[in-house]
């Protein structure tokens, strides 16, 4: 653990952070389920502990970089709920208007600057912008969040070497939940943990338990102050488990008996609450009033969503470069 | 209860599948590689379902996330006697294994005098129509048609869509074979008839306009022309099939008969592989087109998610209509 | 002893030098990243000399040899408000990093709704007709020109070298900026004149026939124009600099006047830019061209080795007279 | 040391492959400062001890991928010279008739598949001659031969974990030469040794005295032995230097004082013409009998290439794909 960890204002806002995220999950696979939305949805439940506790270690003007998994980073770092899911309907208020969907999610307002539906491809990104950050002077970092699959594609080696050889401040944040769509880790790599290949950058690498906001956030404190002490990169590496799979409708039949169990008594929301009602942090009751205002919200927020428009028809040729528009 | 007279129909998935399953049984050098292609997976899109679990899973075998080594490993595997079966799941993702492609597989027999061919095929796919967003949509053929070396097929039936596979992997040169998604669940009674590389197909004939054309929009340039057999032009739908090696006899023959023709393809049209299409034809039979060749294709924009916007920004029936209605303002 | 009242001239090298060195001057968010860019080395070609001295090597960055990195860098550092010119040695490189540019710097203002444009530049250089072989040779403009959201440059003069490549940083939207080795060494006054992207320019005026070109072909077409000029067919010159925008309307108005086109680039022809181009203006001017728009380019080959082979497949001054004499052999 | 050495005979082999690589590079710097010559050409010189080392620990059928700086690899791995120098000069008697050209020599007769270009692009290609080899049981081994600089690409990574995953029988083969064009070392990577990076991959690593040719054997050796046994891949770093520089014409500015200096003191034919006439493998006698001979082989073989002829135009369309040939 590190040196401060987080008051209790802040456990009760990662706490927050959590239940939101879980909440907004459970709103959508139920409304995919239902059919009253239609899209290739990656859950990101079982991970609320790793964004809750990330975000919770970071500035609001640090940058993030994230993938198609994630709902829980955009939550955590601040994302309006209302854009965020007009965006993923596919809606004119959306983040990108509706053009970019689900997969393609930015709101620099809180530093997110990219979700990116390319593994790997993040992770240069996240160093250029440790790159401005560092010439700017501006003590802001840079989180690249990608997966343990990600860690095999070229772009993580490069953009891990870049960021070591230019001492950039930016945190490789490695959200370990066990598979790259069906293929589990020890099936991808032979090293025990992702963070063992920070050596190979001269860079340090650390491990955590992912179900643990308050590890998560202890680490990423660690990693955020070594950046803005000029000191570099950092590769955290956090382990949890992907509770509903790689993409709604995977029936999960490649993972081993039990293995779903065991990660479901892991899970980390109900842990954390457990953790905070049993330290004292929390009651019982006042744990509750959270979750049912998360769950309110959400749906309040997903019915109001599902009412707004999809963006109009000559927004079809706007954005292609500065000022196009129309035929 | 199935009508017994009716013969079988199969899905272009399923017809994929057993071209890969023949030539695994066909051929011991045959070998796949791509990501989760392996059982209990069988791909994200099930065309290699059953295959490892038939041929084992070091024949068919799973990758690391890793596009430049899957397609870099298809081309030494092929460099070492085998015929490898490399699936790149997107084909957006081509931008990152291109270099293997275009620079060395494409390149290897030419730069050796001969000597190191490279008999691999790059199966990948194209998610346009299922709002997948800009970076999972995209028909790419244009950049790897401009590369020497390379074959390229993009079927359209489930016969074909078998045969070509297995022509592909019979080459013994590179191919890149290109599965729209949207296309794997379209049936069709399966024909053992084998299909080379480089012969289009009319799959109508018509005598007032040409559409130039191949892959899905096969299906839709069909309606259109059903549409409007009744009192409307009668309109030829020539199905490329292989873009490289390109039947250019047959589509300058299938024009020089209709006088008109239109290029309809899925993917962007500024640069697009209908713009070689236009460029042949207009030079071929200049003089002698009762109008300009037009071409339908995606609007010059990433794809955009919002289902609206997807459907504008693809080519459909409607821009098809309207662009044959064009044509037959022209004189004739 | 130069004469002191001809002024002086520069070479393209020099003059991008100089852009560069004016864009780091006059905007502290302008940044260079690459291989070898920094002193003492200062780019495998010389563009960057001297300006990691003068702007520091934190400004004018040496990086590992990590072409993905450099230009995700470079969309990430425009992300957070710097102007990245990012380096990439040679074109044939893109193959590596084309995932950043085409699915990234080219998407990102789009999927965004506007709100994260990428105002970085890529130059990258080609190597054709230097015996540097089929990996160090290749014009790939037609892969990015396909990509909506880029913005594709060529510069044929010092001039306009200097002024584009300005043009260029100063944009809010990706270009890539094509540098072909040959024509660095190239001389003439330097002006001041700035250069949107997006206008052609008519570097001679004729009547006969349009060669519609860019980079070092200009030179070639010139010459050939000149040596046309006696007493065969008076020889436009549309110089199109900028691929991307498309200067669609400068090059239909010199056709329609000509009423001959030739398309002439170094690129092979199959699928090359010049498809688009004579696709358009086929289309454009349907009925009212004397003669059909040829194409002049590589040959649909990897580029050769051997001096004698490289010769034959790069398009050179014989191919393009051939191709004016065949246009001039239509009616008129 | 390994524990069978090389005998002596495949000493003398190895002593007879390093002359002919110097003096191949002694004849083409030479062509090229007389204009005799016209090519980019990147020596190896320096490089003998590492290429002739390791061609020794092979079988001949093994296979090699190499790089544009690729002559030393060539001539140790037995590409006649002939077709060799031929191609390098673009004639129609080339290993590949002339149309590839000094980076892309091939000679599959001798297991050299693959010479490229593109910095790294050589190691998933190795990697899948050695699933090839695998497969068929043949017991092949495949080598991917490459600089410091390319450890730093993508596909490096890339390879390395497919290779490790797979177990294929591959070796990397990192000739740190201490430069990546212009770059040094310290300057692209912040580990000490390239091979620190096989533990990411859960790969044995090890460095050696590149400029000795029996410690580059040893470490082959030892590492083809794993490799056919069924054990997987194994990065070997060998450390030596460039002589001339990156490319003909480098003034190599960019290199402290001393440096040039000291490598030339370390120089590896040299030192192991010492060695084997200080070990009495070799007298003084026979070995100038062996530079003499090489040269004059070198001499003879450029004169007789110098007067053949470029491929015939019908070679340009021909060899794109299988059966195309002219217009
Ligand atoms: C370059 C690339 N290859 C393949 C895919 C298809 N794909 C999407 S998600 C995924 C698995 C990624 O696994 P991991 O990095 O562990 O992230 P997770 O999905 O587990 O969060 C794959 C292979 C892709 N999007 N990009
Ligand atoms: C992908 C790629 N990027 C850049 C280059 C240009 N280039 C050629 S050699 C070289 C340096 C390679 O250094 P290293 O790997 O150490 O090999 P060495 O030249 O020292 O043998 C570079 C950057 C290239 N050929 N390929
Ligand atoms: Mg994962
Ligand atoms: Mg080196």
């Amino acid at each position: 653990m590190a040196v401060a960890g987080p008051d209790d204002d802040s456990i009760q806002a990662i706490f927050r952070s959590m239940v939101l995220i879980a909440a907004c999950d459970d709103a959508l696979r139920s409304a995919i389920s239902a059919g009253t939305v239609t899209m290739a949805y990656y859950s990101p439940r079982g991970q609320e502990a790793v964004a809750a506790g990330f975000a919770a270690a970071l500035r609001p003007d640090d940058y993030l970089v994230t993938t198609y998994r994630g709902l829980h980073d955009h939550i955590a770092k601040g994302v309006p709920l209302r854009p965020l899911l007009a965006e993923m309907l596919g809606r004119a208020a959306g983040t990108g208007k509706g053009k970019g969907g689900p997969m393609h999610v930015v709101w620099p307002d809180t530093g997110l600057m990219l979700t990116t539906g390319v593994v790997g491809s993040g992770l240069p990104i996240a160093a250029g912008l440790a790159w401005a950050a560092q010439r700017q002077g501006d003590g802001r970092v840079a989180v690249a969040s990608f997966g343990d699959g990600a860690s095999n594609i070229g772009a993580f080696h490069e953009a891990c070497n870049l960021a070591a050889v230019w001492r950039l401040p930016v945190i490789f944040l490695c959200q370990n939940n066990g598979y790259g769509e069906h293929t589990p880790f020890a099936h991808h790599q032979r090293t025990a943990r992702v963070s063992d290949r920070a050596a190979a950058y001269g860079m340090p690498g650390i491990t955590v338990d992912g179900n643990d906001p308050l590890a998560v956030y202890s680490a990423v404190s660690d990693a955020a102050a070594r950046a803005r002490a000029g000191e570099g990169p950092t590769l955290v590496e956090a382990v949890t488990y992907r509770l509903y799979g790689h993409v709604f409708g995977d029936r999960m039949t490649y993972v081993p008996p039990g293995e779903l169990d065991a990660a479901w008594e892991a899970e980390p929301v109900a842990r954390f609450r457990r953790h905070l009602v049993d330290t004292g942090v929390l009651s019982d009751a006042a744990a509750d009033r959270v979750e049912e205002e998360c769950a309110r919200l959400v749906a309040d927020t997903l019915d109001e969503v599902l009412a707004l428009d999809e963006p109009a028809a000559d927004e079809l040729l706007t954005d292609v470069v500065a000022g196009t528009r129309g035929d | 209860m199935t009508d017994a007279a009716a013969p079988a129909e199969t899905s272009v998935r399923a017809a994929l599948t057993r071209a890969l399953d023949e030539a695994l049984g066909a051929d011991e050098t045959v070998v796949l590689l791509g990501e989760d292609i392996a059982d209990p997976s069988g791909g994200v899109f099930g065309v290699t379902k059953g295959l490892s679990t038939k041929y084992g899973s070091d024949r068919v075998r799973d990758t690391p996330i890793s596009e430049q080594a899957i397609v870099g490993a298809a081309v030494g595997a092929a460099l070492g006697g085998l015929r490898p079966v490399a699936e790149v799941m997107f084909m957006d993702f081509l931008g990152l294994c291109l270099d293997q492609l275009a620079n060395h597989a494409a390149k290897l027999r030419y730069m050796s005098g001969g000597r190191t061919p490279v008999p691999m095929v790059l199966r990948t796919a194209v998610g346009a129509g299922l709002q997948v967003g800009a970076q999972h949509s995209q028909m790419l053929e244009a950049w790897i048609t401009h590369v020497p070396g390379l074959q390229v097929v993009v079927p359209s039936t489930p016969s074909e869509a078998r045969a070509l596979l297995r022509s592909c992997i019979e080459s013994d040169d590179p191919s890149v074979f290109i599965e729209q998604v949207p296309l794997l669940q379209r049936r069709g009674v399966l024909d053992d008839a084998p299909v080379p590389l480089g012969v289009a197909d009319t799959k109508r004939a018509g005598t007032d306009v040409t559409v130039i054309t191949y892959g899905r929009q096969v299906h839709d340039a069909l309606a259109v022309a059903e549409s409007l057999a009744a009192d409307g032009p009668d309109v030829e739908v020539l199905d490329l099939r292989s873009l490289s090696p390109l039947d250019s006899d047959a589509v300058v023959a299938s024009v020089s008969r209709t006088r008109r023709a239109v290029v309809f393809h899925e993917a962007v049209v500024t640069g697009g592989f209908g713009a070689e299409l236009a460029a042949l034809v207009s030079e071929a039979l200049f003089g002698r087109l009762l109008a300009p060749v037009l071409r339908v294709g995606a609007v010059p924009a990433p794809l955009p998610y919002a289902k609206n916007l997807e459907t504008l920004a693809l080519p459909g029936r409607d821009r098809l209509s309207t662009a044959i209605g064009h044509l037959m303002s022209f004189g004739g």
